[in-house]
């Protein structure tokens, strides 16, 4: 038990797993002598070398399909890809080759690949630097989707994606990558990675991921003062999607509020509001309220507090599946 | 007033030498540079590359008249290419681990993978028909390009584990377009990976003339990358033999990866898809016709003096072997069952797939037992 | 009025706009001498000549790439990407570029880009040629997405395709290409692509779009004879999400089943069910029920009937919607 | 033991020649190659490319300083690389179309963009500055490499509709490992497109060294694909300029593509947000600083025995009436409002983003009159 940073708990994490498994290479553009632009492998090229900690040449197709030919070797490669926006030259090899290849080669060939990718927005970065990609991922079978939102699941999930067979979408939530905790390192828990219930309550059921539960967190926190009891799943897999443990929640809720920075449409949301609606139909009190960002491109950064789901937009999704506000538009997203 | 020409590049221009070993009539020329790589290819083993090579032109013969007759969905012809496959694989250390396109059949089949293996993909029971960790051969690649970098992956895990091996990428002339072949040659070439890639210019990609891909030779092309380049006659066994050892041993040596552009030619369609009369003219055929790669062979082993026609009814007997076994046992290749929809999508479990699968088959029970639609 | 394949009306339409606007140029893989490998091209490069139906080099970043150079310099270019699985090489241009330059330059770039994309499965085809990605551009803000369904749309929307000044991703339902109706050419109606209800009734509603849209007249038939009353919608613009009318018609019926062959995890129909749930709530007699291919790599050609969903499986979710059956999951999708 | 040298490749290296027109003292070396392209650059021009360059300068070390103090949200400086942008947009043609990174500031600047527009982006009020029909620029590109693609296909318009202008592109050495700017040389060659690509070989990606990159000449690999291809001492202002002419008369003469390699060094941080102490040498610094651009053409112009100080107090007030001006510009400049979300995302009505930017700003007028949140 430390206190340390996400950055810094991502980092043990790859030392753990790079100690534990020789097979584990990680690369990336700068990811060696600089240790990463965000220092994620900080001082890992120095105790690993250059053959395991590798800075690759500025080319994410080439990484991601280079990673690919590591894996049929044996490797299980770490690919980091330095911003979300960046990952998309890489598109091709991921959802035609990493997330098919074990299907294609009827499980004799295995994909245990790990794509970080520091995903989100919020941090007052250029373009393409702030993209919320995961659900191209979520939609492409073969592929596994994670995103912790914790000091501790940082490590602990990014363990458990290295240590899975399957292709792993790691996305990290960059603008906590400076927030510390008390974390618990060495253990990497076996099984499929859950949803989890951060905070109990009756009244309506908040599902969140990544940088946002930090947010969901401060609206539980706020409601009460309200009187009003939000309880808030953390999702943490993407894909797989745990639906029992949010079916579980919301028949006992009977409403739900859904949020993430991607924009609405086709988005995550929309698959959980979809599952939710399945799995709770009689149970339902309203329609599954999204606060999401716009369907735009990602705004300059003097606008993104504009665009982002805040604390108000979270309250106001509550008040909405509450029917204490007008319409769900209010929201600011559908 | 096209903005393209599409003439052929001439064979013979560029920075690099064209290698050849046997002229279009069979007569050996003289190689410094090559001959050192070819002293232990005595008549038997040039006896075997031509049985290697009919045999191989059958199978292609007999897909393409299992596909016409319905047994598969698609084929893609290597005709004419018999030499460039052939005196490639031959070359390769058998622990070597090849990535190859959709039209290398033959490397695959010279690498042990059966013929109805092969075809089995084509008929479309199975998304892959051989284990690549038993053959070193991994599946083949119907992205075009996407191959190239997995073999300068493979390479670079060779550099980083400590073995001898070498990775080879094979792809087509139209594939030199594409990032990703271009990006394998940059990785290659930083790392200096153990890594050959094999460029069949079978002069088309589908219906574009390799013209309209690339203005210079395209060994000239993996040059700039840094890549150790060679040029040779694809359709001559002997050449593409010599050539593609004298690669593997630049390679094996650590001197870092390589480039092999065979210039060959396609003589069927594309696929079985496809109606090449309406992009090329009869007369490109009949020139590459005189080019054959399995009578240049032929031709030289006349000229050896050996007997030749035991060479040839001894290929032609393996060739009807085969035909034969793979015909019956295409034609009576089970259909799959509905549940290898599901496996292997994932190596680990998967609750909601496995729910999918679950619900579907109790599903498809209903038909059978006509309880419910 | 004539007689027309979709292939010959997706060829009359080109030949149309070029003769339009000479600022149209068709781009793309064998397009030209041959006429594309469909032939939808068939016969433009004679009339037009080579600056104007462009066969390309092998490579798909580089065709939507140079298509953004074109459409900087005025010009208004059609791009065929041969085959769908072939769409993800130019996914970095797609979403990074051509959705985004309209919104990064603030309206003094257009980019009135038409790519062209076979997609679907049914023809008996290898790997990488019977893809759905629809929900991949339908998330990405900045690009419209349409998806004809019958030989008079193919034409028509087509058009309007291309005199749109935002970029269009156009799926054509290749299995439908050798399908001829009578079909009406020369007008291109202004506005936005609306969704048709192209078959009234009062029971359930169907939704679908591309192929699948004659499989669902099919089930209409089928389920006449049962006495059942379905309402068909094929949706044609999937982005924008005609809502208004699919929001109509379940008010009316009350049930709604969604049909498409992609997955269905974050797919299109979760979309569709979360903003019906959002318009319909208190209509709803039952959760929206999705018919789909299912959660997997597109499998072998052999096993694609399994995968697509056909008649019974359409007709099996009406029968859950409707209550007469058990379980949404025995549809064979969620 | 690592296995990619980070030591810089002689840059006399290859089989091209590194052009050079002045030496780091100034002294004029005769070139019979370049020298008919200059004929008419007088002390008049050069005196203008010294003032451009300090202006550049300045503008740089300002936004860095607006940076430091949160005025900009980042910065990438071009400190080191005047000569390199200034000489070579110099020698363009107002109509031809330039497709630039994130760091060609220069370029945008000296092509009539405001700076307080270039920096409007990087404070991040705006996703861009100018309009690019105006000065026939486009927007800055931040995904590398795309920007190639997009010069091959403007330049592939420009042959379309016969105009006479030339696209350019712009790229550092880190962008040549990208697929995109060898699909861009592709189409290049194929077309025989009217474009120019520009590499600044700034000798760094981030913390990369372009060993990683490349292990030929930059200039050589685009040789390979058929380009017409120059190497330049990118801070010789002189030279660049001379090489551009001697590119662009190649390419609007209609003999193809072309491409410069324009040998620089990025001597500030890759952005404000990089430590390049963790990655390079004081010693690197050093030698680099020794081959500074403006200092070679202060000397020069010294050697011509032109009235130095005159032009340098001229470049000098200019530099800082445009600092002056910046900053106000800068610090005064307006947060964009919530409508500007929503605009320009289509160029065609759409329904949904309509009733979405509607409800939301109904949703923030609750809070400005208390009414709800
Ligand atoms: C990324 C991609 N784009 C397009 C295609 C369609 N396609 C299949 S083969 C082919 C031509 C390939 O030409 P070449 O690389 O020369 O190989 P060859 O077929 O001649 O062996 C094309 C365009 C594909 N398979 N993959
Ligand atoms: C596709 C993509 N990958 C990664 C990045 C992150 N990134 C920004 S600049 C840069 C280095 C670029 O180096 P170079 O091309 O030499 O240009 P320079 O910065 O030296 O001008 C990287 C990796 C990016 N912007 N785009
Ligand atoms: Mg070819
Ligand atoms: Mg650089």
């Amino acid at each position: 038990m430390s206190r340390t940073t996400m950055i810094k708990a991502l980092n043990t994490a790859l030392r753990d797993a790079m100690v534990h498994d020789e097979k584990v290479v990680l690369l990336g553009e700068d990811i060696g002598t600089l240790g990463g632009v965000f220092r994620v492998t900080s001082e890992l090229k120095k105790e690993f070398g250059a053959q395991r900690v590798v800075d690759t040449p500025l080319a994410e197709s080439g990484i991601v399909g280079t990673a690919v030919g590591l894996a049929y070797r044996g490797f299980r490669p770490v690919v980091e890809i330095q911003f979300d926006g960046f990952t998309y030259p890489a598109f091709d090899q991921l959802v035609s080759q990493v997330a098919k290849l074990h299907y294609r080669s009827r499980g004799r060939v295995k994909m245990p690949i790990t794509v970080r990718i520091p995903y989100g927005g919020g941090i007052g970065s250029p373009e393409h630097h702030s993209e919320s990609p995961e659900a191209y991922f979520a939609h492409t079978a073969g592929l596994r989707v994670f995103a912790p939102s914790s000091v501790q699941d940082s490590y602990t999930m990014l363990r458990q994606a290295i240590a899975c067979d399957d292709p792993v979408i790691f996305f990290e939530p960059k603008r906590r990558y400076h927030e510390s905790a008390e974390i618990t390192t060495g253990q990497v828990p076996e099984g499929v990675v859950k949803a989890q219930v951060i905070r109990s309550g009756d009244d309506v059921t908040v599902i969140g991921y990544g940088p946002t539960v930090y947010t969901l967190n401060e609206a539980a926190l706020a409601a009460e003062d309200e009187g009003i009891s939000l309880e808030i799943i953390d999702l943490r897999s993407l894909d797989p999607l745990d639906i029992e443990t949010l079916a579980d929640s919301v028949k006992h809720t009977g409403k739900v509020v859904i949020v993430h920075e991607a924009g609405p449409t086709a988005g995550l949301g929309a698959e959980i509001a979809t599952q939710i609606t399945e799995h709770c139909f009689d149970y339902l009190e309203h329609a599954p309220v999204r606060v999401t960002g716009f369907d735009i491109p990602y705004p300059p950064s003097r606008l993104e507090k504009f665009h982002l789901p805040d604390l108000d937009r979270i309250l106001t999704g509550v008040d909405v599946v509450l029917r204490r506000s007008e319409s769900a538009h209010q929201v600011g997203a559908r | 007033m096209p903005i393209v020409s599409t003439q052929r590049m001439d064979l013979e221009a560029g920075s690099l030498p064209t290698h050849r070993l046997l002229t279009v009539n069979g007569e050996r020329e003289p190689s410094e540079e090559l001959d050192p790589y070819i002293t232990d290819v005595d008549e038997a083993k040039l006896a075997d590359f031509l049985r290697d090579m009919m045999v191989l032109r059958r199978m292609d013969t007999e897909a393409t008249a299992l596909q016409r007759q319905g047994e598969l969905g698609l084929w893609a012809p290597l005709l004419g290419q018999e030499a460039a496959q052939i005196g490639s694989v031959r070359a390769t250390r058998e622990d070597d681990f090849i990535f190859p396109s959709y039209r290398e059949h033959g490397v695959a089949w010279a690498r042990g993978v059966k013929a109805e293996d092969l075809l089995s993909v084509w008929r479309g029971v199975t998304p892959s028909g051989w284990d690549p960790n038993e053959v070193n051969i991994a599946c083949q690649q119907i992205v075009i390009g996407s191959q190239a970098l997995h073999a300068a992956g493979y390479a670079m895990g060779i550099k980083f584990d400590g073995g001898t091996q070498i990775s080879l990428g094979y792809f087509g002339d139209g594939a030199t377009s594409q990032g990703d072949v271009n990006e394998a040659m940059v990785f290659a070439a930083s790392y200096q990976a153990p890594v050959l890639f094999f460029c069949q210019n079978n002069q088309w990609a589908i219906s574009e003339p390799v013209s309209l891909q690339a203005r210079t030779q395209l060994a000239d092309r993996a040059a700039g990358f840094g890549l150790k380049a060679w040029r040779v006659d694809g359709n001559d066994v002997l050449a593409v033999h010599a050539v593609t050892r004298a690669a593997l041993e630049h390679v094996r040596a650590g001197q870092g990866p390589a480039f092999v552009e065979a210039v060959t030619y396609r003589m069927g369609p594309h696929t079985t898809a496809d109606d090449p009369t309406r992009y090329r003219s009869e007369q490109e055929l009949e020139s590459w016709r005189a080019k054959d790669p399995i009578d240049r062979l032929t031709k030289h082993l006349e000229s050896l003096g050996a007997d030749v026609q035991k060479y040839l009814s001894r290929g032609e007997t393996a060739a009807d072997e085969l035909a034969a076994a793979l015909r019956q046992a295409i034609t009576t290749m089970p259909d799959p069952q509905p549940t290898a929809l599901f496996a292997h999508v994932y190596a680990e479990p998967h609750e909601a797939l496995a729910q999918a699968e679950h619900d579907y088959l109790q599903y498809l029970e209903g038909f059978d037992t006509g309880e419910s639609k």
